[in-house]
């Protein structure tokens, strides 16, 4: 046993009540005055915060009265105010590191009943922290250089906004995009709640700016595959899909597309929800970003399931001429970047509508999702704006059915918080459109947010019919004379308290929000948390809503949770500015919680190399012994429980520290 | 590892055992200890009879921290680590995993039942998940009874000394595997 | 295949020429049932109203008589026993409370249920056991050119969808299909026949029957076919009531084990055709497998 | 003249600790997450003939309206189709709530008089408990005659016809150890009294 050096130890305790957080459960003086009598424990107070100034204050003044050595807080989680009381106890001249924290909020108070159970448990929980903390040593914190550049993953409005904002602070920024133009869904909707100010003629300008700024390396048809490293030193690997389109040569001129050999577009269009047809070489949308055309190889005559067959006569490459944009050639492309800190803006994907197969999506043709909806009423859209059903009727009568795939325990249990508002906006828009008679058919109206509220009035004002009621089912089959041939939705009316029939020509579901597919398989790639829903996992719900439980990678919209735009931009400014925070700074600080090889006692069986992720283990042939190099170690402590001689120690973790604290919660 | 019931299963009410049993715990700080931190913060109810030690990782819990719990009067011994591929550092689960095996078996031979020593993947989100363990682990361990370990040693003590004794020759060393680790010098107040 | 054969009360009564069908039908295919010795009331739907638990002790009887009695599959003709039976296993094993009622009660009487028993519908024996392949092997007389509405009603596949989906329930769509007749669409086919209503209260009873008659009809079916012996009941016996009430709808309602029997070849007699009270008059007519093969 | 009825509930009304009772059953402990969206009404074939709408009832019965709830048309109306129970979208299994307020309006002797259900209910377990089995037109017949006797007669048709296909048999179906129903039930109502 390593004799701890500082002499005679002198351990201030202090307990917080945290108004009645704790002491309602834990009693407070009590557990002050049993670790008073406790070996090494020089004075013992209970305050109402130790977090608020006066709280951190007092323990600075106990430090210089007391000549207190170590300094031990009861209160919260240590990952919510860790930081704070080390600051307290620097700040009363002692090194931050002769501090140790006790958790009797989370871990205790919160979680139990019993009054006495919850007093005995927060003694323990002390006796083991004053224990250990006389095993405590000054330590240094280690400082890490940041990569200046920054890797933001999703070009929708979440991640064109954070790159805007980081390059136009001068930053280099790498946005990666997984579909060939950036834009998102923001790009497909119409206009937008509750301004009802047209989506694309504020969000093209972005798009455009970014494509342009000469800070940003826009990659589109691109996926991340591979993340290394740590804060302000990751290594990404980016795969390049081939578009069969030197983007470098192609000028957006689209006269490949006019002469494609296939005279009329065929092929079902992504952009318009399969409702359009394109052709084998196209453009996602008029405004895309980057203005590069594509090839899709799955149906363009000079391929063949996708294998090029050389087959075609290449009007398009005429087309093209002297351009030679066109590279039939062209293969996938691995790229590596290095980048400082991360932002992951991957967005959302809508509910699945065949998942309530009683709504009859994809049944009966004139069922549509929110999303067909907002393409259809759209100018640029399938019909030009036209609201032409599938069957090609006009609707007379349309329902509206909110919460599809939302607060649903067999589908998805959240609120999707958007739709109650898009519902709204799209009843406006059909409404404009069709003069329809037009229902909603909510459970609850959901409008938080700034003018939201007056938007429901004006709806309630143009009348639109609100049912409260969630819809049973939509059917075809007719009660009455008025219902043949219509869609006919059985709901309560639920405020009216009877059942009701009602006979429309189109249903609109308003599906939900929900993680992305591949949601878990981007998490397991950079490392951070999902919920159990499936979103990202924020660090702190209140206090850190962008930062995630890996240090430099931030969250930036619907892929952290249902979002609209406005708290999705907000949140994406945000983000921006917690990367900008560590660029600026230009290093981290990193726990010193690193291990290191008593060198005296390693026997050089190299069986740690081995275990080190980090490969910051080496052997070290001139003196045969294991040697860790800090700057790579992160502190996980796993060959320090590994090695057989006991020969490698971890600083914060030290072997002492550990058994004080379990002779501490375990003795009385 | 982990059961999943369909059905709620009620915490064990501790009223009805006469005694609770000393559960220490080792939770990585990434997963389950934010798992736990969550329960709290979502006021969770669960059995007060767990003592939690924060690590960076599972991957640090060395078997002497397991066996000198329970050779310290722990009844129970709780190690909370990231779900498989979601370690905060790769891969200290696994390693964590592997060094478990191992010591189950030895426990085995030590005639300590297995069931005292559990081992349990809890992610950042699953805060019910910490609950549940707990209780079913408090339940478990209280159904197994006192493992009492100390209290053996006093007695091993006792029969060295009389055995000493009678050999009337001063026993130099007594036996006792883990003796507890001296105290740093201290001063009280 | 050997399976327990549980009647139920239904297929004594009302529901006679289901039970009539049903039996040469598997015999045809060579699935032995064994008629479980002394069965109970299953404690349907209307003894459920009155006490639950006493409605799960009559039911657990019969499970437990089939463990003892060889401890083969249950299979359930009716859905209301379909549904009781498993409800009562579903219980046994959820509740611990129901579980230590229904012990107490079975060893009043000597009998214990161990809770394992599978209980079948020969819907499902049929697609799951047997295979479309073999019943097709059996075909003599394919049922072409007949317009079927497949109806399940409601208690086969709510609460417990077993062997099938809730919302579009496919089975028998897909075996009345392999006897070679047509399926129309029919959004009607999990809704309520209004259960014992129809005797208790006629205008809502009758509605519901008229419901499905009517939409049948709308749809060209030229008849339904049916899986329970109380849906056959109320949309074939309460013909006189709808007509007075709404006019004719006169689609006839068959068992599929019926339209399985015709397809067969089967001698009608053995069918229990002739107790319909809206006949069922079409008829297949007799063609070799291979040319209704190439005429299709 | 028309008739008018205070509707104004007053919490004299309640009868408190009803609510809490139900929803402790096995089974109906769901009902605490109902949030009043209908669809169990949605679905409902019979929702159209009830005095209140099955939402209403869960409703009621939360808010420990005990007289209403065993009152109603509703619970008696359930043809048991479990339409609600699959698709309300907080896994209450209205179903088996229903069934527990019928049976606690059979004990509690509350319902419509002369009306048809609970007569239907009582008749079959009687018999059950007599035979073991139903005879089913055993149990119609006794019915009619219990609640209104021209119904039977309004039905004759319906006889004609199941006379005629045969299925009209009035043979009683027994059981061979029908004692040992008897048993069984008194076994089960054992533990109630405990």
């Amino acid at each position: 046993m390593k004799q701890q050096a500082n002499g005679e130890i002198r351990i201030g305790f202090y307990i917080c009540h945290c108004g009645h957080n704790i002491a309602a459960m834990v009693d407070c003086p009590e557990v002050a005055k049993y670790v008073e009598k406790l070996p090494g424990v020089a004075l013992s107070r209970d305050y109402k915060y130790m977090c608020s100034d006066p709280g951190q204050e007092l323990i600075q003044k106990d430090i210089r009265e007391f000549k207190l050595n170590r300094v031990v807080v009861a209160s919260c989680s240590p990952l919510l105010h860790e930081h704070t009381f080390r600051s307290a106890v620097e700040a009363g001249g002692l090194n931050p590191f002769f501090f140790h924290m006790v958790n009797i909020r989370e871990h205790d108070s919160w979680v139990h009943t019993d009054r006495k159970e919850a007093t005995d448990k927060a003694k323990a929980l002390a006796r083991a922290a004053v224990e250990r903390v006389a095993y405590h040593q000054a330590l240094e914190v280690k400082k890490v250089p940041i990569h200046p550049d920054v890797l933001v993953v999703g070009g929708g409005i979440a991640g064109i906004h954070a790159a805007m904002t980081l390059a136009n602070a001068g930053k280099k920024v790498f946005l990666v995009e997984r579909e060939p133009s950036i834009g998102g869904h923001m790009a497909k909707f119409d206009k937008t709640f509750p301004t009802l100010d047209c989506a694309a003629c504020i969000l093209t300008p972005k798009m455009s700016e970014v494509g342009a700024h000469k800070n940003i390396t826009l990659w589109s048809y691109s996926e991340v595959t591979k993340v290394d490293g740590y804060v302000g030193n990751f290594t990404v690997t980016v795969k390049r899909k081939p578009r069969y389109i030197n983007e470098d040569l192609c000028t957006g001129c689209q006269e490949c597309i006019s002469n494609c050999v296939y005279k009329e577009p065929k092929f079902l269009d992504e952009f318009n929800e399969g409702l359009g047809k394109r052709k084998p070489v196209y453009i996602p949308f008029p405004q895309a970003t980057p203005q590069v055309v594509l090839i899709d190889p799955e149906v363009c005559l000079n391929f063949k399931h996708g294998v090029l067959i050389d087959k075609c006569k290449k009007t398009c490459v005429e087309a093209c001429g002297e351009k030679k944009a066109i590279d039939f050639k062209q293969t996938e492309e691995i790229k590596e970047i290095k980048v400082g800190t991360i932002i992951v803006a991957t967005g959302f994907q809508t509910f699945d509508a065949k998942r309530v197969p009683q709504y009859g999506y994809g049944i009966y043709p004139n069922v549509y999702t929110s999303l067909e909806v907002e393409r259809l009423v759209n100018a640029s859209g399938p019909t030009g704006g036209d609201v032409l059903l599938r069957d090609g009727r006009h609707p007379k009568a349309i329902g509206i059915i909110h919460c599809v795939g939302s607060r649903d325990k067999k589908t998805n249990r959240w609120c999707s918080r958007v739709c109650c508002m898009y519902s709204l906006k799209l009843a406006h828009l059909l409404k404009e459109h069709t003069d329809a008679e037009i229902f909603n058919f909510y459970i609850d109206m959901r409008t938080p947010g700034k003018s939201y509220e007056e938007f429901y009035d004006k709806l309630l004002e143009e009348g639109v019919q609100f049912i409260r009621g969630r819809v049973g089912e939509v059917t075809d089959w007719a009660m009455t004379p008025e219902e043949e041939g219509k869609l006919v939705l059985r709901v309560e009316d639920t405020l009216a308290g009877f059942v009701r029939r009602i006979p429309v020509d189109m249903v609109v579901l308003a599906t939900g929000l929900e993680p992305q597919a591949d949601a878990q398989a981007v998490r397991r790639m950079f490392n951070i948390s999902c919920g159990s829903e499936g979103f990202f996992l924020e660090r702190h719900p209140k206090l850190a809503p962008v930062s995630t439980f890996t240090d430099g990678i931030y969250l930036a919209g619907a892929c952290q949770g249902p979002r609209d735009i406005p708290d999705t931009v907000a949140q994406a400014g945000a983000a921006a500015a917690e990367a900008l925070v560590l660029i600026d700074r230009g290093y981290i600080e990193q726990e010193p919680n690193t291990a290191y090889v008593l060198e005296e006692e390693c026997s050089g069986c190299k069986s740690c190399i081995p275990l080190c992720p980090y490969t910051a283990i080496t052997f070290d042939e001139a003196k045969e012994k294991a040697t860790i190099n800090e700057a790579l170690c992160k502190g996980c402590g796993t060959c320090v429980a590994s090695c057989p001689s006991g020969s490698i120690a971890q600083r914060l973790f030290e072997d002492d520290e550990i058994f004080s604290e379990i002779h501490g919660v375990l003795v009385s | 590892m982990s059961s999943t019931t369909t059905k709620p299963t009620s915490p064990p009410a501790p009223a009805v055992v006469p005694w609770q049993p000393r559960i220490v715990a080792f939770f990585c700080n990434w997963c389950t200890y934010t798992a736990a931190d969550l329960a709290g913060v979502s006021r969770l109810k669960y059995a007060s009879n767990i003592r939690v030690i924060r690590l960076m990782c599972s991957g640090r819990v060395d078997p002497q921290f397991i066996l000198d719990a329970l050779a310290r009067g722990a009844d129970g011994v709780l190690i909370g680590g990231c779900h498989p591929g979601d370690c905060h550092y790769a891969e200290g689960n696994y390693k964590m995993l592997r060094r478990f095996q191992m010591l189950k078996r030895m426990l085995n031979d030590l005639g300590i039942e297995e069931q005292r020593v559990r081992l349990e993947w809890i992610s950042a989100a699953e805060g019910e998940k910490v609950k549940r363990v707990v209780n079913e682990m408090v339940g478990q361990v209280q159904k197994l009874g006192r493992l009492g370990i100390p209290q053996k040693f006093e007695e091993w003590d006792k029969e060295m000394e009389h055995f000493a004794a009678q050999v009337a020759e001063k026993a130099a060393t007594s036996p006792c595997a883990c003796a507890a680790p001296e105290q740093p010098a201290l001063a009280t107040a | 295949m050997k399976y327990s054969y549980f009647p139920g009360c239904s297929l004594k009564g009302l529901g006679r020429a289901y039970e009539e069908s049903l039996l040469p039908v598997m015999k045809h295919l060579g699935v032995e049932l064994q008629e479980l010795d002394d069965w109970n009331c299953c404690g349907a739907t209307a003894y459920m109203a009155v006490d639950e638990a006493k409605a799960c002790v009559l039911a657990a009887r019969n499970l437990a008589l089939a463990e003892k009695q060889g401890n083969r599959p249950i299979m359930a003709p009716c859905a209301a026993c379909y549904l009781v039976l498993n409800k009562t296993k579903h219980y046994f094993h959820d509740y611990p409370a129901m579980k230590e009622t229904i012990d107490r009660a079975l060893g009043a009487v000597g009998l214990r249920y161990s809770g394992d028993t599978p209980v079948r519908h020969p819907l499902d024996v049929l697609i799951n056991d047997v295979g479309l392949e073999a019943i097709k092997q059996k075909v003599r007389k394919p049922l072409k050119g007949l317009k079927i509405a497949t109806y399940y009603g409601c208690q086969l596949v709510r609460p417990y969808a077993t062997f099938d989906d809730q919302y579009n329930p496919i089975t028998m769509d897909r075996l009345v299909e392999t006897l070679g007749a047509t399926v129309v669409r029919y959004p009607l086919k999990t809704k309520c026949c209004g259960g014992s209503l129809t005797g208790t209260v006629p205008e809502a009873g009758i509605r519901l029957v008229y419901i499905l008659l009517n939409e049948a009809r709308k749809r060209g079916a030229d008849c339904l076919a049916t899986v329970c012996p109380l849906c056959q009941f109320n949309l074939d016996a309460y013909h006189a009531q709808v007509t007075a009430e709404y006019g004719p709808v006169l689609v006839p309602t068959v068992y599929f084990t019926q339209l399985m029997g015709l397809a067969f070849g089967l001698p009608e007699r053995e069918l229990g055709l002739n107790r319909a009270a809206i006949p069922f008059k079409w008829r297949p007519t007799e063609a070799p497998p291979v040319k209704a093969a190439a005429a299709a | 003249m028309m008739k008018i009825q205070r509707t104004i509930k007053y919490d004299a009304d309640r009868v408190k600790g009803f609510g809490r009772e139900v929803m402790s059953v096995p089974g109906c402990e769901q009902l605490q997450s109902c949030i009043q969206c209908g669809t169990c009404s949605g679905v409902c074939p019979l929702s159209i003939y009830m005095d209140y709408t099955p939402r209403q009832v869960m409703a009621l019965t939360r808010g420990d309206f005990k007289n209403e709830v065993l009152r109603s048309h509703t619970i008696w109306l359930c043809a048991s189709c479990y339409a609600c129970t699959v698709e309300c979208p907080r896994e209450i299994r209205i179903t088996d709530i229903m069934y527990e307020l019928k049976q606690r309006a059979i004990h509690a002797g509350i319902y419509p008089k002369r009306f048809p259900i609970p007569v239907l209910a009582r008749e079959f377990s009687e018999m059950v408990k007599k035979h073991g089995r139903i005879t089913e037109m055993l149990l119609v017949m006794k019915l009619f005659l219990k609640t209104n006797p021209f119904a039977a007669m309004g039905n004759w048709r319906l006889g004609i016809d199941l006379l005629k296909t045969g299925r009209f048999s009035l043979a009683t179906e027994k059981i061979k150890q029908h004692g040992d129903i008897a048993r069984m039930l008194d076994a089960t109502d054992a533990k109630k009294e405990s």
